[in-house]
């Protein structure tokens, strides 16, 4: 991996090209939503592709990454396959999950990409018993738990950061702050805006990122995960970002009244997939995004190619070593 | 959505009032008890926003403010437990949450602590709660959003459960639930929700631990639970043309559970189907079916056929390639009850495009 | 307390082996289950401490380290989902609880997460977790500490249930438990801890879902579950004497569950009682019953007399005055039995003195 | 209630008499334990009885407190009826709780004393939840919270101090921080000491009296519940102290290892016990201690004499309004 520090060409081509394919890949999603062809709720990364990218570009193959139910970005930010990942969605065998999980519960751990809940916050501490067994393992691998800002007011987050810095585990606690739980702003949730200064009361040292800026998250995130390949204890991100469409489901709802479209286009104006992409030349741009195009196009026809699972697999998994 | 969601709603004893949707019976309940009883009061995760819970708790806010109707953070153990100790200092909260499954995260407040106090401290406390949770089903709820987990509550001695089919039902049902002075879990099914029944507009009752006939019959006996009673009334129609008289029971409350009219219902049939919303281990149908098993078996009376359908006893899965066969539907339960009351017959079903429900039919995702 | 404990321990298929304590049984079993993979560890409250709970950790830290056995903060919910964690990454924790009580703490993991992921992850994940978890009574344990909550479990797919009833079961299931590619629900009843059974000195495996015949018998199927089984075989020395042949049946594990061992049975003897030391309601003994009607109700077969017993249906209660009614002891078992064998004649009961058990006797408060 | 600056000697005689009470109660419940009279465990305050006293002298009357499992003192404190708590760990039906909850399981709701809890951290919520209530009310009562150093670690204790924070509420969050979760040092289960940071970032004002002061305790709590009274939100007080006995059962158990007794020594160097004894004259002391035996030994008596409850009581209870 690059040296953190300085950029190369390649890093940003990298960059873009993951913030691109989320990006389209989701509003191809949003487009062939209304079809019915996928079989699975939807809740979209739009807009907040950065806090996934600019993290998972700081880890390794081997690393491992936990999502949530808003799980698109960290999946093929981490280099979860498209083709799985459509096929869960419209329900098919040829799923990462053969179809039984759907969009809330996606998973590839051959990528390590560990299963995502719709019960939010119930990931948190499987990613720090992950991190556990890396620790315990010693080839210096690190877990990062995504989830979102919602996810800290459950008590299970408090008692996961406690743990991981008594134990000091390898872990990269990434809070992606929208400011919403659905409908519901910060301020009817929380009772201070302090929650860094929580956190870091556990011992654990944290990096507030108004800003989504990928390449700061980014080196933020290298620079730690190397001392943690060393020993060092977890740490903590809180990256505000700002969801685009609707909770769930692939509209927009500015109309519904509960936030401002004018907060939606301030969070547009820096847009990141926009800033990265200036820094490319229009050519290697434009390669990207075709070569983009082609794949989501193609995933899609193997989405609908794909046969359903059949009905035997019902019964199938429900325990392991069964059949 | 009326008049289709209408012809499967159980037909309920009087028909008296006008026809109101489950989702709206809810809410008049709540609106009504809050107007009638300043104690009362609604809390929970998206209780005020503009989808209000499906549409169960909107307006409330609006007229009641925002002491007596707010928003929760995301944190439904120390909720509950807000929830309790406001009950036992006096008021009448009502909890809600936009999937039972998430009721396991209030589990130790619920059992540990609901359901004993009054027991626990001699009868000098009383909680009493209401716990309102959604069943989701189809449109990918999958794993998580899709667990009818009452038996788990229904176990723990000190709760009531209910789970009311039908809008005048679930009206009855919540007033009773609100004034009643223990923790009541309250079960609704989603697809429930735009089911219309004729509704009295004055608050009313309906008294827990009476089940009610929803269709008389003689052949077989089918005890339905929460939106299987509905289920269970299309397989009727279904097997009435093919001369198979089914009568279907609705027990409306779990606990305290009306045995009594099932087993008098058994006797006379001689053959019971529990057709429940959950997985059968351990759940509301083995109660119902152990229950009859020791009031029939020993004495001199004729042996009853007894039976239950559920859940398959697998996790729920996303793709509605296989979760349309992990649950019982008309089709399946009919074709059951067909095996049950003619043994020696040649199994039957009914035409599968018959036996889809409107309400199945016209729900529409994703929640 | 030797001897008086091992006459009460159920005899189990080969004496071979030294007699040794359940509580002995189960530290052993971990102790060559850790020194033979070392993906075993085992986390949990106080497991660290002097008491080792109750002795079944006590040695291990020092003989492993404190990576391999650590106390963790009080945060079932978090540590749950760590144990899960790192069984998914590929270790193999045993989290242990020293009372089932706090497992509603940990539902969400447990039944949200632990019992649905290689489902919901089509397969992918597996979770090779075994969750210890002890069930107390009397000395005032109370309405927390007492609880037999098995059948919430047993009531979700993807959980595996065991409640051994002796030494030679705790170890051998333990470290199938433990082998198990599977969560497990391990169920461990305070009392039996200082019981002794002859019990393999090299690692061996009990399979799950394979009942054991502890006593044969023609006049009656008791099915016990966890200590009730003790108390069931009380209750069949109780009755020998009044002429009554009790066969007594241990399914070990409850999910996979040896149904096909308890049906041959209650065919044979044509009246079964379970007795269970959780209450009823949608308990194990529900399940029971409920599979045993539907088994042998329709057919030609001759009926089979079928009864449960559990906890009275009320909270557990503090002072010993009501909690010797709570539970099903040897005397009521053998006077239910009694009357279901001998409907026609005299109510009999055993002396109560002569049915109370010294693994009772023996268990001295407070904890 | 008189000025928390200055105090009378009646406040001082009312203190020591609590402190007193407490501490004999549970001295002769020691005493009375191997007679197999008590049908209950016992978790000893002893030593930590400064806390309870402290705090419930600052309250009135009509103000609400909820304890734990180690909960004799915060119920005498409160004014809870010895001869009603006797009872109860007799396991007698003239017990507060009729015989069937047992020493974990004191209430008094006459004394405001609302029911404790065996499992850890279970009743920090209904504090808030019954603070709740008051506010409503608006009567200007005010609710506090007795809790453990280790109950601090479970998710719900997070949970509800962001609630409280949230809605102002009038509850006094009190632990007391003996150092042990049953046997296992802090060292053990925290990654940091400092709570009060955690606390204070959820915007909740808090404060560490680490000597067990009773006076200090007490004119804390009565200057920040006369804010309250007037509409202020919740306080934090972290109460250093100490257990002198063994976590459940009579004994001591310096024994066994996993403390000093040293320790111990050093706390009863300064134990609030005798440091206000010494505030009274000889004969006012002689007589309260004099009083407080009778009291005490009233309450075996009235336990010892009491009946069980009838058997018929096993099915009373189970719902309110049943029977
Ligand atoms: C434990 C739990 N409670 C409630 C819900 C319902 N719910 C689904 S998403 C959500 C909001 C979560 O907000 P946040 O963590 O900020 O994530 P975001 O959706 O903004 O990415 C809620 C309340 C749930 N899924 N799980
Ligand atoms: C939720 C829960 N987990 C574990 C236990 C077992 N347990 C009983 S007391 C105790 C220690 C509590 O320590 P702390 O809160 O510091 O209170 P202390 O006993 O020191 O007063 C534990 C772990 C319990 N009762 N409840
Ligand atoms: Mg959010
Ligand atoms: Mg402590």
């Amino acid at each position: 991996m690059p040296s953190p520090a300085k950029l190369t060409s390649e890093d940003i081509r990298r960059i873009y090209r993951s913030l691109r394919l989320i990006r389209r890949a989701e509003e191809e999603i949003a487009r062939v939503y209304p079809s019915d062809r996928i079989k699975s709720p939807v809740h979209l990364s739009i807009g907040q592709e950065a806090v996934a990218v600019g993290v998972c570009d700081a880890l390794t193959g081997d690393d491992v990454v936990s999502g949530t139910y808003r799980g698109h970005a960290t999946y093929l930010a981490k280099g979860g396959d498209l083709n799985a990942m459509m096929a869960e969605l419209f329900g098919k065998v040829t799923g990462c999950a053969r179809g039984k999980g759907g969009s809330m519960h996606l998973v590839e751990m051959s990528k390590n990409v560990l299963g995502a809940s719709a019960v939010v916050g119930t990931t948190i501490p499987l990613a720090v018993g992950y991190a556990l067994a890396l620790r315990r393992e010693g080839r210096g691998r690190v877990a990062a738990a995504f989830f979102g800002d919602g996810a800290t007011e459950e008590g299970v987050f408090y008692e996961s950061l406690n743990f991981a810095s008594l134990h000091k585990l390898p872990v990269v606690f990434v809070c992606e702050n929208n400011f919403y739980a659905i409908h519901t702003p910060l301020t009817k949730r929380w009772a201070s805006e302090a929650l860094c200064g929580r956190v870091a009361n556990f011992g654990i040292p944290t990096h507030r990122i108004t800003d989504s800026d990928v390449f700061a998250i980014r080196r933020i995130v290298a620079d730690a995960v190397a001392e943690m390949r060393q020993g060092a204890g977890p740490i903590f991100l809180e990256c505000h970002t700002y969801r685009w469409r609707e909770h769930v489901g692939p509209m927009e709802d500015y109309e519904a009244g509960y936030r401002d479209r004018n907060d939606m286009e301030t969070w547009r104006a820096t847009d990141q997939l926009e800033r990265v992409g200036a820094l490319l030349d229009a050519t290697t741009r434009g390669k990207i995004n075709i070569e983009i195009e082609k794949e989501i196009a193609a995933a899609i026809e193997f989405a609908d190619q794909s046969p359903f699972p059949p009905p035997e697999e019902l019964h199938t998994h429900v325990f392991a070593g069964q059949s | 959505m009326s008049s289709p969601a209408r012809a499967e709603a159980p037909a309920v004893s009087r028909e008296s009032g006008r026809l109101l949707r489950y989702v709206d019976a809810l809410r008049e309940a709540v609106a009504q008890e809050m107007e009638a009883d300043e104690r009362v009061f609604v809390l929970g995760l998206d209780v005020d926003d503009h989808k209000g819970i499906q549409g169960s708790t909107l307006g409330l806010q609006a007229r009641f403010g925002t002491e007596r109707i707010f928003n929760t953070p995301l944190s439904e153990d120390a909720m509950t437990g807000v929830a309790i100790g406001a009950a036992i200092a006096g008021l009448r909260p009502i909890h809600v949450h936009i999937r039972m499954d998430f009721l396991m995260l209030c589990m130790n407040q619920l059992v540990n602590m609901a359901a004993k106090m009054h027991y626990m401290y001699g009868g000098t406390v009383t909680v009493p709660l209401v716990v309102r949770s959604m069943i989701g089903k189809s449109w990918g709820q999958g794993a998580q959003h899709s667990q009818g987990l009452y038996s788990m509550f229904m176990h723990v001695p000190g709760l009531k459960v209910v789970a009311p089919s039908n809008a005048h039902d679930a009206k009855g049902c919540l007033i009773a639930a609100i004034r009643d002075d223990n923790p009541v879990i309250f079960v609704e099914h989603r697809l429930l929700y735009g089911t219309e029944a004729f509704v009295d507009e004055a608050p009313f009752t309906v008294e827990f631990g009476k089940a009610r006939i929803a269709v008389p019959g003689n052949d077989i006996t089918l005890v339905g639970v929460s939106n299987m009673v509905v289920e269970c009334l299309r397989a009727q129609e279904l097997l009435s043309e093919v001369g198979i008289s089914a009568e279907v029971l609705d027990p409306i409350s779990l606990v305290p559970l009306d045995f009594d009219t099932i087993l008098a219902s058994a006797r006379r049939t001689g053959c019971v189907l529990v057709v429940d919303n959950a997985w059968t281990t351990c759940g509301a149908s083995a109660e119902i079916i152990a229950r009859l098993a020791e009031a029939t078996s020993g004495g001199d009376a004729k042996p009853i056929v007894m039976r239950r359908m559920g859940f398959a006893p697998t996790t729920c899965p996303t793709t509605p390639a296989l979760e349309q066969t992990f649950y019982p539907n008309p089709a399946t339960i009919a074709s059951a009850v067909h095996s049950l009351v003619r043994p020696k017959a040649k199994a039957w079903s009914p035409a599968p495009e018959r036996a889809v429900l409107a309400y199945q039919r016209q729900f529409r995702g994703p929640f």
